[in-house]
């Protein structure tokens, strides 16, 4: 018996890594190579998960309205990057802190004035809505499983696109050395609004995502983007590998300290974090 | 000697850093398939006319034109992909990527759809690189790195090839090898800008050289005289 | 870490003047707000000390943002701690004696900076401004997760400390008008202090160091001693702000230890110019006007306020401050400055 | 190929440990797989100018990193006075007596120049963990910072703002700073990089004045300048010591010419 709630708190906790990554691994991306601390992504996960709120009300299909809102977080984040983010570039990161935390004030009101202050919640597509029963008392959602799946195949797509492709390449060259980059004659303008909507969608995505599972609620995108903040500290700031090693670290580490600690989940979180950067003051892979 | 018909052409360079006045209004110009040592002690802006020229740096005034067209004022990888291929000092290989990555990610087709230079070719004009495919940036020994520096820049199919400081800190056999690789380049009619420190290999192997004293050029010859009259070299840049 | 760190040695006389002026209009304000505000005079009166209050905090944290270099995103912690310490040693029914329970709370805040600066300026960069907000967590889930104080509900502090000496009360900080003024003589008192901190020879080392670091160190300073010292002077103060919060609203939550409070702190700071020191006060009320000014228009203002914030970013890159600065200290003709 | 004890032979002091400012035993310092500085054991002797030449990428820079304590020691010792110093943290050795120019202008740009200098000579209190009186009243202090203002030739700018002043001044200011820490050793690292020739003069002169006051070790790629300077002579190529000792004979050497000019047979 107590197997079976390990193993369930296990897939709880990689589940809850993976949608992280997804949020976290734009994060260290854009800070890797962009050298932006971006503290308005976590918006666009809220976006995400509104955008499937209401997308999926009004389609009334939650796959379709997952999908709308790939392009159009990406599209919003293209469009800050280029009115915006692009004037930070050589300048303090205290600036960069200073305007996208005005960005968040925007988005936090914009999303009030559009969908209000009620909490909402997302229905689970039929095909996806039922349990797996695992014993007599026990059993697991299907959605969560799936949740895992999806999450699971993108961060392997990620990897291939990071490792194999032409653009994973430049990507990395560009958060080694982004002058040099552009001395080889690739458009680093272009690849930083690339790379910025590529994660403002995966927040998106993220958001949408897992809109049927955590509901849908005013200032979701903050909380997410304090916890993909320490995941990507403890991974070490613009590594992949680290985001996605931190991301499980911290899924498991808020899944078994709510069992073990109830009282001090959040706390073992940041302790986690604490502990590691005493450690390695860069973080695991920096 | 007959003029070459310019490839690249600079006139009236000003560089600025910060308050500092680095250049001060340099002509310079590259012609096709011409071999140009830029020469001058060290602090003396060589590297800044390079970056200047490419767009790294902006310069406060003056004209840049590649194959005939402006591009004073473009963005770096604009004027890099009009068909020049730099290669910076310091070597600007990327830590993180293996051998392999670093050619592959610049693979491309030069002006004219020229493809003289691909993976296989560099290859073979390194062996050693060869043998060590998957070795990350910064693994690499300073010989290994300088190799695919040059390497990678080839692999874009350059009209113009500039190489700051290639030798720099290289122990003797393997600038040997560097220099050889430099002359069987240049023999395929690919023009270069060399920058380097071993005088007496850059007078046999230049056609122009161009001596940068304090940010303005002091001598924009042949070899011819500064072989006739070392003094030139002695003052401005020797022992 | 950006080299054009303002440096304010002597302010330009006509700046001077202008925040002499406005720490007179502060300091009449009970005299003509009632004439000018008749229906919101005691609203107000409450607002500006809550301002007072956050200023004091956000001139702390510019000791250690504009002047140091140590960009604290767990301010707050010290801030909260401060109103904690507050709440528990006030007894149930009466109020805490303020000649002991401020100097214990300025003290066990002191020991909880010496500890989380110790642990954080080992690191630098982004990476310290994750490991305090890290910290800052940790302070704000202490409080909100276990029961000490009440838990996520908090605590009331149901009667203010007592400031008596052989048994007469000599300040009522119960009175709205009196705890005005204390907060007034508290948030020109920090100014001050502050001044001669940086006036001194610490205060010129941490100065360089928030410019380079690296410079410091090889002139022959331990630059970590330095800013370990400078770290536990911004948390204490920031602990003294928490405890008059604390006694204003007679309150205490885990929010006062949150990242948005540590975030909105930093906001000011360098909206309001850092380094400056009294441009993050500015920075307090120039926020938190406009939200009441905003508010007024719209239940919107969070828009504004964010429009507000980019506006300042991409117009003033120093901050209101630095901006101040420049205008006030126009000189003509100094020959001097011409270059050579 | 002499050995670089003959550093140690030079001709105006006889050997004596007595005199021997600064030693470095086997010094090496590996970054990844590249030895920047290999095996490198050199004298400093009192009162001498020792300047340390070499293509860049040599180690020069590295060396200096080395010896005042801006970077950890793979192997190999450094002994300042006789007592070891390896590994001290750059205050330390600050604090010892040892100060060191930056190659790339180290000041702080928004201060005065005085205030430039007076913060370094504030590093000579005994500590600067004083927190009422204004750092300006401390009058010992304000003398050294303006003699050493003085000493660099900047009284003048004494209250502009570093960055507002000429690069070359800025390279004065610099030195400016490391006298106003009262100093037994000089190590400056290419004063001259980046000058122009009147402001390349200017700080030569200023150098000159140092050499008879001071012990320098003096990394420069000036060759004019090192030659006019220096008492002894150290050459570095891949972060060894190619020739060392008085000036004239290394400069004979023919391992240097090469170094310098290439050695011809690079036949390719």
């Amino acid at each position: 018996m107590d197997l079976w709630i390990l193993l369930i708190q296990v897939l709880n906790g990689v589940q809850y890594g993976l949608l992280l990554f997804l949020v976290a691994s734009g994060l260290t991306l854009i800070f890797g190579i962009m050298g932006i601390i971006n503290l308005a992504h976590g918006s666009f996960y809220m976006l995400g998960a509104y955008l499937a709120y209401w997308l999926a009300a009004s389609t009334g299909s939650l796959t379709l309205s997952v999908l709308l809102s790939l392009p159009i977080a990406a599209a919003v984040g293209y469009v800050i990057e280029a009115l915006l983010v692009r004037t930070l570039y050589r300048r303090d990161h205290l600036d960069q802190v200073l305007l996208t935390y005005g960005l968040i004030l925007i988005f936090n009101e914009a999303q009030r004035m559009l969908w209000g202050n009620d909490v909402h919640s997302v229905t689970i597509p039929p095909v996806l809505a039922w349990s797996l029963k695992l014993s007599d008392t026990l059993s697991y959602p299907v959605y969560r499983l799936f949740l895992s799946a999806v999450c699971g195949l993108l961060a392997i797509a990620m990897y291939f696109v990071i490792t194999r492709t032409r653009f994973g390449m430049w990507v990395r060259a560009g958060a080694a050395n982004r002058d040099m980059v552009a001395a080889l004659g690739i458009n680093v303008k272009l690849l930083f609004g690339v790379v910025f909507a590529v994660g403002a969608a995966l927040a998106g995505l993220a958001g949408a995502l897992s809109s049927p599972v955590s509901s849908v609620y005013p200032g979701m995108g903050d909380s997410v983007l304090i916890i993909c903040f320490v995941v990507v500290v403890i991974g070490g700031v613009g590594s992949i590998k680290g985001a996605f090693l931190g991301a499980l670290l911290i899924g498991l580490a808020d899944t078994f300290g709510k069992v073990f600690m109830p009282n001090f989940a959040s706390f073992v979180v940041y302790g986690v974090m604490a502990a590691v950067l005493l450690w390695k003051p860069r973080g695991l892979f920096a | 000697m007959g003029e070459l018909p310019p490839f690249l052409e600079a006139h009236g360079i000003h560089t600025y850093y910060g308050s500092s006045h680095v250049l001060h209004g340099i002509d310079f110009r590259v012609g096709q398939g011409e071999t140009v040592a830029l020469m001058g002690r060290n602090g003396m802006g060589k590297s800044t006319l390079i970056k200047s020229l490419l767009g790294i740096v902006a310069p406060r005034q003056g004209q840049v034109s590649v194959d005939g067209q402006a591009v004073s004022g473009a963005d770096t990888h604009a004027i890099i992909r009009r068909g020049i291929a730099y290669v910076p000092e310091g070597r600007g290989i990327f830590h993180n990527l293996s051998v392999r990555e670093h050619l592959l990610m610049v693979r491309r087709s030069g002006a004219g759809k020229r493809r003289e230079w691909n993976y296989e070719r560099v290859l073979d004009t390194f062996p050693r690189l060869a043998e060590r495919l998957e070795t990350m940036g910064n693994h690499l020994s300073g010989g290994e790195q300088q190799m695919l520096s040059i390497g990678r820049a080839l692999m874009t199919n350059p009209l113009l090839l500039i190489l700051d400081e290639a030798t720099e800190g290289l122990a003797p056999l393997i600038r040997r090898e560097i220099w050889r690789v430099i002359r069987a380049i240049k023999d395929t009619g690919i023009a270069t800008v060399i920058v380097d420190k071993n005088v007496r290999v850059l007078l046999d192997l230049a056609d122009r050289h161009v001596i940068l004293v304090k940010g303005e050029v002091v001598y924009d010859g042949g070899p011819g005289p500064l072989r006739d009259d070392p003094d030139i070299l002695k003052r401005h840049i020797g022992l | 870490m950006s080299a054009a760190r303002p440096i304010v040695d002597r302010l330009p006389r006509r700046l001077l003047v202008v925040l002499l002026i406005l720490v007179a209009l502060l300091a009449l304000y009970p005299a003509y707000g009632p004439l000018l505000f008749p229906a919101k005079h005691g609203f107000l009166l409450q607002r500006l000390t809550g301002i007072m209050i956050v200023a004091v905090m956000a001139m702390s944290l510019d000791l250690l943002v504009g002047v140091a270099g140590l960009v604290s995103l767990g301010h707050a912690a010290f801030f909260g701690l401060g109103g904690y310490m507050l709440a528990l040693l006030s007894p149930a029914y009466e109020g805490a004696n303020l000649w002991l329970a401020l100097p214990l709370t300025v003290l066990g805040v002191a020991a909880a900076a010496v500890v989380v600066g110790f642990l954080s300026i080992r690191t630098s960069g982004i990476y310290f401004i994750m490991v305090t907000l890290a910290f800052g967590q940790m302070g704000y889930y202490f409080f909100n997760d276990s029961r000490v104080a009440g838990g996520s509900d908090g605590a009331y502090i149901y009667v203010k400390p007592t400031v008596e000496l052989f048994g007469k009360t000599l300040i009522d900080l119960d009175d709205k008008l009196t705890f005005y003024y204390v907060a007034l003589g508290v948030l020109v008192g920090t100014y001050l202090l502050l001044r001669m901190l940086l006036a001194s020879p610490f205060g010129r080392v941490v100065r360089a160091i928030g410019v380079n670091e690296h410079r410091v160190r090889g002139l022959g300073f331990n630059p970590v001693l330095y800013k370990l010292v400078a770290f536990t002077i911004g948390g204490s103060l920031a602990g003294l702000s928490g405890f008059l919060a604390a006694t204003q609203y007679g309150f205490v939550n885990p929010a006062m230890l949150s990242w948005h409070q540590s975030g909105q702190v930093l906001v000011m700071v360098i909206l309001g110019g850092m380094g400056t020191l009294f441009g993050p006060a500015l920075g307090a009320f120039i926020l938190e006007f406009a939200r009441l000014g905003f508010e007024s228009i719209t239940d919107h203002y969070l828009l504004l306020m964010g429009g507000l914030i980019i506006g300042v970013v991409l117009v003033l890159p120093r901050g209101v401050g630095g901006w101040l600065l420049t205008v006030t200290e126009h000189r003509p003709a100094d020959p001097d400055q011409e270059a050579p | 190929m002499t050995t670089p004890n003959t550093a140690a032979a030079a001709p105006t002091l006889s050997e004596d440990a007595a005199a021997v400012v600064l030693e470095t035993r086997g010094l090496t310092r590996n970054f990844g797989g590249l030895v920047a500085v290999n095996a490198v054991s050199l004298r400093f002797l009192s009162g001498q100018t020792h300047a340390v030449i070499g293509p860049n990428g040599a180690g020069k820079s590295t060396l200096v990193n080395l010896l005042t304590g801006h970077l950890p020691v793979t192997r190999g010792e450094i002994l300042f006075k006789g007592r070891t110093i390896t590994n001290l943290p750059a205050h330390r050795v600050s604090q010892l007596g040892i100060g060191r120019s930056y190659q790339k202008t180290n000041i702080f740009p928004a201060f005065s120049c005085f205030e430039n200098c007076r913060l370094a000579a504030q590093s000579r209190l005994s500590t600067s963990m004083r927190f009422v009186r204004p750092a300006l009243a401390y009058h010992t202090v304000n003398e050294k910072a303006q003699a050493a203002l003085e000493a660099c030739g900047l009284a003048r700018h004494r209250d502009r703002a570093a960055g507002t002043i000429s690069y070359g001044e800025q390279r004065q200011l610099e030195i400016g700073m490391v006298l106003a820490t009262d100093p037994q050793l000089l190590v400056l690292d290419e004063p001259l990089a980046g000058m122009g020739v009147e402001e390349s003069e200017m700080l030569i002169g200023l150098l000159k004045r140092l050499a008879s006051r001071y012990t320098v070790i003096l990394v420069e790629h000036d060759m004019d300048a090192v030659f006019s300077l220096a008492d002894v002579l150290t050459v570095m190529v891949n972060g060894t010591v190619l020739e060392s000792g008085p000036v004239d004979m290394v400069r004979a050497s023919q391992a240097v010419q090469d170094a310098y000019l290439g050695d011809g047979e690079e036949a390719y």
